[in-house]
Order: structure tokens, then sequence, then C-alpha cells
């Protein structure tokens, strides 16, 4: 039985080095399609509103877990054999997408529509109306939420597990089997989280503070 | 794939679980090790070819081997009869010693003591199964995994525990001569396991096992990693084909 | 790959599967009951005078907010017995639920009230109304109406987080799926199914959250 | 003062009264008196400190400097002096602050049941009177957001007369209203002035300042510049902002 | 109509326009000609479809019924039709919308450059231009909530101008601001139809109307009630509910 030491603290980094790279790779994935969802969640088509209503419904209701799973197990049970690093891209993406999507769409709906009347009778297209006038506005409204969820996903991405990630969460469950300490090693992955999203929280909360006092 | 395809690859892709010491387990060089590891090895070095390990949780092995991205499991699962209609077992190559472990001043002698006590177990292991058979109205608690498990009786969260021999140690380092074994559950056997129908597989696995049973490998992997002796494999289980039809 | 889905397995446990959501849908509506009231009170204590108060609620927060849910519910369970606070999976996963669903609620909540115009405390203060009277009576109601939607969103995740107790071995949906799938190795017949039915829990929840919305927030606003 | 004789006790009197936001020298040695009955329209350009002045006196804002005595009770900071004025002066504001999520109904009860501890049926009683007063009974269980501007203003004043103050404070009650609803409002206002409630207002009404102020006082920059009754100030002011002042509000009229 | 000889194209017309929110019919068979240069004042009682058919106009609502040309474009769903009356039509807001993001500069170069695809110094001269013309060239690089209500709705007018439109509608452009920021405003607004601009003004302000109004519409209940010169309608309305609402507006100025 093996004791925590300094190999035990370097295979928990090597779970961290994990953890950040999938939290990268969800926030870029989920931010892209995250603001397409956002978009046509805002269309004018009633369509496409309904249809984005309806996975925004199933995504945020039903456990990243699952989702993972059957994004990785399930497609190849079909035959389609993806890799897991495809598989966590995809599911981590459809996953940040409809939280995100849902973010920014409160951000949107919130720039008053007086805004996008004046970018109209200045005679902006949509994609200028919503480059130049909404979202920048939208953006700035949503960034603590975006935050607080940037945090979330930090901590979800120890569900990678299941498709053999062996990240924080998970080096932490073997480190703790190996050395039957699993107080001392959850603190120290605890720890852990708390040092990677303690910061991006404050920030969060700051920039909250700051915008409340410019709308004042 | 096929054992033809996985001898024409070079490697043999198997699944062990990442955390079940002394079992199969990845170690704090991120390398799999334990029994089910050497067993894997012993196994590809039998093929000719070179192993590939996939570590493994106790939620995705079983979706792992049937999505075909293990070739085989040495995964410490326990043979039973219900799992056997839905995986391929092959012949048993370890047994599972299983006692319930308490506390010196608590009295329990089987099944019977168990009624109504916490018993803690780990999830979807051999003892799980066993006491769940035997003691229907013991209040059965699932940990994740054995350091949970332990940890539970340590915390007095549960009143005994189902484990494996090398529990008595464990507890032994943590509280020493607190708790004691109290008695031995029915044995289990593990196999390894396979596709359903994929008759290559499972033949040449029982093959190996075969050869190293009878060459003693077998029992230098065993007491390298359970010290003890290899047990007497039965000839057969009920309703567990151990060669595929 | 040849494998043929075979939901018997599932289909004949399905009882067991159906009371264990049942088992989640209680633990997730304690969680986000009690989660409320630690909200409410939580911003109350938020808004005291007492800097220490202020301090441990805002230490609360930081801690719960910015680590796993699982470590949270770890420490409840393993940790605490050592200071001989010894709880039931049950009811360490209610605990774990309502803090953790407490310090997102405090949060959301004191956003709300953030949003309420100065102009409504100025006329409750005007009227004569004390501190904690315009908090109840003037503030409370429409700040929760704002921050409703965010507020019944984080209660579906933690709804969804219900699974991590399994860890505890608390009774609920995953720890009875992953008991169904040890005894038959029926994965994904098994997992399909509870996807399917966490999705019918969370938007269960929804409507009922809408239907909540409607009897309790039915004032027009412009 | 001249308005004030000294044998009568004001009923509001401000006695060198200095208010600072941070560095910013908000209100500067102000003194007032107000006696029972009188009407005071305030008005000054934007940023005078009118709001600030009024809002002081009934202690939304605290003072650095000076005091401020309401019916005899001097403003402290102490929690009884403060209840004991708000009781005292009613204040309607310039966006209505009714609560929304109460009716017309419940807006006007709030505070007799949970300040004065009156019962449900007897503040309603005392609600429907002043609903009546300001002529919106027939709204009494609708919500604010189901009136126009000038029925909201109308029971907002309603709200505050229901814990019948001996005066009343207005901050631009009119300046948020659509032209019509202007002219609902400012009889409301007539009318209780004309019942003889004590009354601040600031307003840049000025018709509304020439049929019922007993007093205008004009303020800039946080001082009192210039005070008399509407006919003086209005035909003659004497100073030269005032002048420039009345010159710009009422240049498009 | 009166006032557009035959001969003559107007540069706006509506033809029997009509217009529904779901069930409510808040534009009714409106028909108007306005001419090159022609000054519009639009007025009447809050809820009288003005807003709805300034609106519509530039297609910020779609109609049901009728039609509407802008030099002779007629506006129907395409997107082209829409895209060249916007370029046309320049239109002024209440509450001003700016973009808050931008500083004014970046506010009046942002159409000029994305709509009709002028480089930045190209559409930053124009700017300088109208900004100058409106009197804030100085204030170009602030955002505008570094700006008095008053200089931001004339950023709004120069924003607008800078697309050098031919007609501009306004829609109760000082309606949002303090009463000495109007004066601001409404000199702007003179000065441009001075200069000829053709222009469909939403007001209350009934001096501005005097003073440059060639012809004031007065709408209820979504229909045009009467229409004609100033001196006419104010001093001889013909109609009832004309009467009834001049005395409203003019009643406490
Ligand atoms: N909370 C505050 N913090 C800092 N400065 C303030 C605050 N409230 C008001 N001021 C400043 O005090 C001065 C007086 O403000 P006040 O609101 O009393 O003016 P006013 O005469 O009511 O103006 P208006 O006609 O625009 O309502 C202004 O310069 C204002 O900027
Ligand atoms: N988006 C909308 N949906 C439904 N009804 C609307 C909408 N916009 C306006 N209305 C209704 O149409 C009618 C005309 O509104 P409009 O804003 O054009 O009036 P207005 O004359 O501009 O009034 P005001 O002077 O208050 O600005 C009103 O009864 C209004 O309630
Ligand atoms: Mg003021
Ligand atoms: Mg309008």
């Amino acid at each position: 039985m093996a004791s925590i030491g300094p190999n035990e603290l370097f295979f928990l980094a090597q779970g961290l080095k994990w953890t950040l790279a999938l939290t990268l790779i969800g926030f870029v994935g989920g931010g892209i399609f995250g603001l397409i969802v956002a978009l046509a969640r805002t269309a004018e088509s009633a369509a496409l509103r309904r249809v984005t209503t309806g996975y925004i419904a199933v995504f945020q209701g039903t456990p990243l877990l699952m989702q993972l799973f059957v994004v990785y197990y399930g497609v190849a049970l079909i035959g389609l054999n993806i890799d897991a690093w495809l598989a966590v891209a995809i599911a981590f993406t459809l996953h940040a997408s409809a939280f995100l999507g849902e973010i920014w769409r409160g951000g949107i709906q919130a720039v008053p529509k007086g805004q996008t009347e004046a970018a109209k009778a200045l005679g902006l297209h949509y994609v200028s109306t919503m480059k130049d006038v909404v979202l920048p506005q939208a953006f700035k409204i949503s960034l603590p939420a975006t935050i607080g969820f940037l945090v979330q996903l930090i901590k979800g991405t120890s569900l990678a597990a299941i498709v053999g990630f062996v990240e924080l969460s998970r080096a932490g469950q073997i480190v703790s089997n190996q050395t039957f300490r699993p107080l001392t090693v959850f603190a120290i992955v605890g720890l852990a989280y708390f040092l990677i999203c303690w910061p991006l929280s404050l920030w969060g909360a700051r920039t909250e503070r700051r915008l409340q006092t410019a709308t004042r | 794939g096929t054992v033809a395809e996985a001898k024409a690859k070079g490697t043999v892709v198997i699944g062990i679980q990442g955390d079940n010491a002394p079992w199969g387990f990845v170690n704090s060089s991120g390398v799999q090790d334990g029994l089910d590891a050497d067993i894997g090895k012993a196994f590809a070095d039998y093929l000719g070819v070179k192993a590939q390990f996939v570590p493994l949780a106790v939620a995705n092995r079983i979706p792992a081997l049937m999505t075909g991205k293990v070739d085989v499991l040495f995964a410490t699962m326990g043979m039973t009869a219900e799992r056997a209609k839905t995986i391929q077992y092959s012949k048993p190559y370890a047994g599972n010693v299983l006692s319930v472990y308490g506390p010196k001043d608590k009295k329990i002698g089987g099944y019977d003591d168990l009624k109504g006590v916490a018993v803690g177990v780990p999830k979807s292991s051999a003892m799980d199964t066993a006491i769940s058979a035997g003691a229907k109205s013991a209040n059965i608690l699932r940990f994740d995994d054995d350091a949970a498990n332990i940890q539970a009786l340590l915390s007095g969260q549960v009143e005994v525990v189902g484990g494996n021999q090398f529990y008595g140690d464990r507890l032994n380092t943590a509280a020493p001569d607190k708790y004691e074994p109290k008695f031995d559950l029915t044995t289990l056997y593990n196999g390894a396991g396979t596709r359903p129908g994929e008759k290559d597989w499972n033949e040449t696995i029982n093959a190996f096992l075969d050869k190293i049973k009878a060459d003693g490998e077998l029992a230098k992997i065993y007491d390298k990693w359970m010290k003890r002796e290899v047990p007497k494999f039965p000839e057969q289980l009920p309703d567990i084909p151990f060669t595929a039809q | 790959m040849s494998y043929t889905l075979d939901f018997s397995a599932v289909i004949e446990r399905l009882p067991e599967l159906l009371l264990a959501a049942l088992a989640t849908i209680g633990l997730a509506l304690a969680g986000m009951s009690l989660a409320t009231v630690i909200g409410v009170l939580g911003v109350v204590a938020r808004r005291s005078r007492f800097k220490l108060l202020r301090g441990l609620v805002i230490g609360f927060v930081e801690v719960i907010r910015n680590t796993p849910f699982l470590v949270q519910i770890f420490f409840i369970f393993f940790a605490l017995p050592q200071l001989g606070v010894r709880l039931n999976p049950t009811v360490t996963a209610i605990i774990a639920l309502a803090l953790n669903g407490g310090a997102y609620a405090i949060e959301i909540i004191r956003g709300g009230v953030d949003a309420i115009p100065k102009g409504q405390i100025e006329a409750g203060l005007a009227l004569g109304l004390h501190r904690g009277q315009i908090f109840r009576h003037v503030i409370l109601k429409p700040a929760l109406r704002t921050v409703y939607p965010s507020l019944t969103s984080q209660f579906v995740m933690l709804t969804l987080t219900t699974s991590v107790c399994t860890s505890i071995a608390a009774y609920e949906l995953t720890s009875v799926a992953q008991k169904i799938e040890a005894d038959t190795f029926r994965s994904f017949e098994v997992y399909f199914s509870i996807t399917l039915l966490y999705l019918v829990i969370s938007s269960l929840m929804m409507g009922v959250f809408a239907l909540i919305s409607r009897i309790s927030f039915n004032y027009p606003v412009k | 003062m001249p308005q004030s004789t000294a044998a009568e006790v004001p009923l509001i009197a401000l006695d060198g009264v200095g208010k600072w936001y941070g560095a910013y020298h908000a209100l500067k040695n102000i003194s007032l008196r107000v006696r029972k009955g009188e009407k005071i329209v305030l008005c000054g350009p934007s940023g005078s400190g009118k709001s600030t002045l009024i809002r002081c006196i009934n202690h939304l804002e605290d003072i650095q400097e000076g005091k401020i005595t309401v019916e005899g009770t001097t403003l402290t900071d102490s929690g009884h002096a403060i209840d004991a004025v708000r009781r005292e002066v009613g204040m309607v504001f310039q966006s209505f602050n009714l609560f929304p999520h109460k009716t017309i109904m419940e807006n006007c009860t709030l505070a007799p049941m949970r300040v004065k501890g009156l019962s449900k049926p007897e503040s309603e009683e005392i609600a429907r009177k002043y609903l009546a007063r300001v002529r919106i009974l027939d709204q009494a269980d609708k919500y604010p957001a189901q009136l126009s501007g000038g029925q909201q203003q109308r029971a907002a004043i309603a709200r505050a007369l229901c814990m019948e103050p001996k005066a009343m404070l207005f901050d631009e009650p009119t300046s948020a209203l659509d032209p019509e609803m202007v002219k609902e409002v400012l009889d409301t206002m007539i009318g209780l002035a004309r019942d003889g409630m004590t009354m601040i207002c600031v307003t840049h009404e000025m018709g509304f300042a020439r049929q019922v102020a007993d007093r205008v006082v004009f303020m800039a920059s946080g001082e009192v510049i210039e005070e008399g009754p509407p006919e003086t100030f209005f035909q003659a002011p004497r100073h030269e902002r005032t002048r420039a002042f009345l010159g710009e509000i009422l240049a498009h009229h």
C-alpha cells in the first residue's frame, strides 16, 4: 500500500493537465456552437426557435455523464467508431452550447429593443446588427453568467473519465484506491479545483460589479 | 476485431480496471499493473503480439468490450449466471476469497446475523453479488470502490463490510486490532470476458488459460499479487458456459 | 459490432428503476426547497450589518461554488463522523444538495435583490416600513420573479446532480441503475433508459416550475 | 425667514442644513420654515439639489450639518426620530414607485397594517377613502402595470395619504407622465392643497405654482437663491439666475 | 389630399394603410402624402398610433393593408425595397438609442461604412460635418453615457444625417429630455427644417409645430382625424376631438 508522496502528487498534476485541456475543448466548441444556438433561439423564424428550444431542453435536461456515454459508446454501437477525443469534443460541445446558448440568448434579449431598431433604421443588415450592435452588448451583459458556467464546466470535465480520460477526479480516485486515504486525496483534489475555479469566480464577480456600477 | 486481425496488427487491446488494486490498476507512474495486467501481458506473449491496455471503470467496461474498443476484458469480473447472458466468459482464472469484515466486538457468524445491519460493499463487485444473494434483509450500501468502502467502515457509516482478502491488512493499518474477518462468503470466480458469439477469442483464451494453469505461470502471478496459492477451479458452473456456442 | 439491444432485463426491473426515479425526485425536491430557504436567509445575512456574518456567507458561497459536488458530499459523509456527526446517506445527500444549491441560490437571489430599483426601497422607507419589512413585503417577491428562470435552471442542474449521491451509496436512480448494470451487464440498455428517465424528470420539473411561476407571480409587469 | 412668525411653531424647519455626497457639496446652509397648511413649490435647474433637499426631510439621505425638525421632532440618526418623522410626512416620487406585485389596494394598506398595526378591514376602509379622494377607487383591485401613468401617480398619492401624514413631499410628480395625464395629477394635487394639506413640491409646472403655491423657493447649486410668493417671483424675480431659469422654462410654452 | 398636386410625385406616400397588432386595429385606412421639403407634425393622444405610423414608414413594423411608397419604391416585404427605403429615410427615437459601446464618432460612421461601404476616413469626414451641424463635434470621442440628454439626442440626429437621407422621421425626440435640454434639440430640428429637410415629426411641442410645420396631422384611435396648416389647426380646429386634445395639451402652459 503506497502513501501519498511526490509520485502521487505528480500523477494528480497529470490529471489536472487533462482537466484543463478538456475545459478548453468544451469552451471553444461550446462557444462557437453556443453562439449559433443563441442566434437561432432569438431568430425570427418560429421553426428555428422551436428546434433550438428542444435542443436546449434535451442537453440541459440529461446528465452530462449520459451524454458522454451515448456519444462515445452509443454511437459506436451503430458502427461509428470515434476517437475518445472526438467523442469528448462532441459531447462537451453539445452540453456547453446548450448552456451557453441559453445564457447568451438572455444577454441578447436583454439588449434594449431600441438598439436593434436603431440599427435597422440605419439600414444595417442582420450580420452587422448582430456583430456591431447587439452581440458586444449582449456578451458584456452575460459575462458573469458565462464565467459562472465556465467554472461549472471545469468541474464537469471530471465526467470524461467514462470515456477513459484520467483527469483530475479520476486520478484522485485511482490514487485513493492505491493509498486508501480517500479523504486526504479528495481534499487535495478539491483544493486543486478550488485554486483553478476561485480566481475565475472572483473575476466574474468583479466584472459583474463593474458592469452594475456602469449602468447605474 | 478477430484474433487473426489482432495478430496481423501485432497488438491485442486488453481492458483492465483502472483503480482496483491489486487486481487491475494504474500505478502512480501511470502504468497499468496488478494481477489482471500480468495475465494480460502473458496472454499477449502467448499470441506473440504486444499488449495495449485500456484502463476502465466499472461503468464502462462492458460498453468498451461490446463496441469493440477492447478485444478482451481481464477486468475482475465475477462470474454469475445472469451476467453470462450478456457476455461470454472464459474458464475461470482467479478466485475471489471474499469475507465479511467487522469490528472485533461485534458478533457476526453468518448471513443470518446481517439482518438489518448496514453492510458496505464496493459497487458491482463480487462481494455485492454474494451478500445481495445471501442476506436479502441486510441494508447494503454500495460504494464506488474499495477505498470508499473501507472509509465507510472506518467512519462508522457502515457496521461491517464485504471485502476481499486484502481488507485485513488495510483495516489493520488504518485501525490496528480493531477489525477482523467474520465469515467467508461463497467463493466467486473471475473469468475473462469476450463478446458473445466470437468463438475465436473465447477458444484462444481458454487454450491460453489451460496453458498457464499447466505450466505454473498462473501460480507465479497469483503468488505475486494474491500472496496465496491458485485455488482449485471448478470444471463447470451452473448456467455459465465457458465456451462459445 | 453485432450487439443487439435487449431491453428485457431492464423492463423486468423497471419497477425498481421507477421507484428509484421517485427517490431522485424526492432528493431533488428536498434539496431545492432547503436550497431556497438557504438562499433567502443567505441573502438576508449577506445584507446584514454584521461584517463577520457577511464574511461567513461569502466564504461559504465561494467554497461551495468552486469545488466539485463529489468532494463536498464526501466530506459530509466521511469526514463529519470524525467530528462525531454521523448522517445516513439519504440525509447526507439532502444536506449536500441543499448546501450546494443554497450557495448558488444565494448568488442568484442576491442578483435579483440588487436589481430591484432603489425607488422601491425608498418608497418603503418613506412609508415608514423597516428594513426587514421592506425585504419581506417589497423586495422579495419581485426579486424572486426576476431571477426565477436562473433559479429554476439551477434547480434542474441540481436534479441531475443527485446522480453523484450514488458515490456515498444513497438510494437514487443512478445507484439502482448501476446495480442493475452490475447484475446483468446490460450497460447500454440501462444507461439509455435512465438518460430518458432523467429527461422525463427534468421536463417534469420545468413544467412544475412554469406552473408555480404562473400561480405565484401572477401580477403583470410592463 | 420672513414668512414664519416667531409665535408659530413651524411644521417643518431646516436650520443651516449642509449635505455632502463624498466631496461634493450638494446642499449649502439651507434654512427653511414651513408652517402648517403652507404650500411650497421648489424649483431650480437640474442638479441644484431640490430632490436632495426633500429627501433629507424624511431622512432618505442624512445630513452632515445643521438640523431638520418635523413637528418638534429633530431628525437625528436615532431610529425613533426617523420613524416618527416618516409617519408624519408622506412622499410621492417622480417614478411612482408603486409595488408592482401588489394590487393598488394592497399598496395602500401595507404601511397602515405593518407600521400602524391597523387591522385589514380598518386599513382597507382608509384606503377606500383616499382612493375615492383621488378618483381611482374603481381601480383598487388592479395591479400597477394595468394602470395608466396618471392613474399610477394618483395611486401613489393615495398610498401616501393612507398614512394620514401631516405634510406631503412631492418630487416632480408629473415629469414622468404623458402630457395628457399631467392634468389629472395636478388636479388631484390642487384638490389636496385646497383641503389644507401642508406640501413641499418640486415641479416645473409653473401654472401649478401660480395657482396653489404660498411661496416659490428657487434653488441653484445647492443654495436657496430666492423665495417669495408666486406673483412677485414670476413677475419680478430679483436675481439674474432666477430670470435666466424662468426664461428657459417658459420659452417653449 | 389637398396639399399634393397631382403633377408632383410625393417623396412619401401612404395609401389606405391598415395595421393590426394581433386583433387590435392600430392604423385604420391611413392615406398621407409628403412632398419633398415638406414638414409634417403628427400629434394626437397617447395610443392613437403616431409611433406605429412612422415606424411603418421605414418598415420597423409591417402593414397588412394598403401600401407605402418612398421615393417611388413600394415597401413590400422584399429585402431590397426595405433596404432602399431605410437608406433614404433617417429616424430619431424618443430614447436616442445610441449604441452605448461605441463613441459618438463610431455611432455616426457605422452605417455609412457597413451599408454604403464607405471607407473609414470618408465616413469620418461626413460624421464631422454633421456633428458640427448639430454642434457637438467636440464630443465626438466620448461615449453616449458621458453626454447630457440633449447632447445625446443631437448625436442621434447627426447619426441619422450621416446616411444623408432624403427624409427624417422623429418620434417624440424631446419627450425624454429635461426641460432645459428641450430647447437645444428643438433648435437643431428647426435648423434642419430651414435647410429644407423633409420631416415627419411626432411631438407635443406646439411651439415647434407653429414655427416649422407645413401641415399638422392629428390622429386619434388609429385614424387621421384632421390635418391642415398650423394656423388654421390651432386657431380653428374643425373636430371636437381635436379641440379637446388641444385644450388638454395647452392647459398648463
Ligand atoms: N447619491 C448621490 N451621490 C453623489 N452625488 C449625488 C447623489 N445624488 C445626487 N447627487 C448630486 O447632487 C446634486 C443634486 O442632485 P439632486 O438630485 O438633488 O438635483 P435636482 O435639483 O433634484 O435635479 P433634477 O432636477 O435633475 O432632479 C447633483 O449634482 C447630483 O449629481
Ligand atoms: N407591439 C405592439 N403590440 C400590440 N399592441 C401595440 C404594439 N405597439 C403598439 N401597440 C398598440 O397600438 C396602439 C398605438 O400605439 P402607438 O405607440 O403607435 O401610439 P402613440 O400614438 O405613439 O402613443 P404615445 O403618444 O403614447 O407614444 C396603442 O394602443 C398600443 O397599445
Ligand atoms: Mg430631482
Ligand atoms: Mg409613441
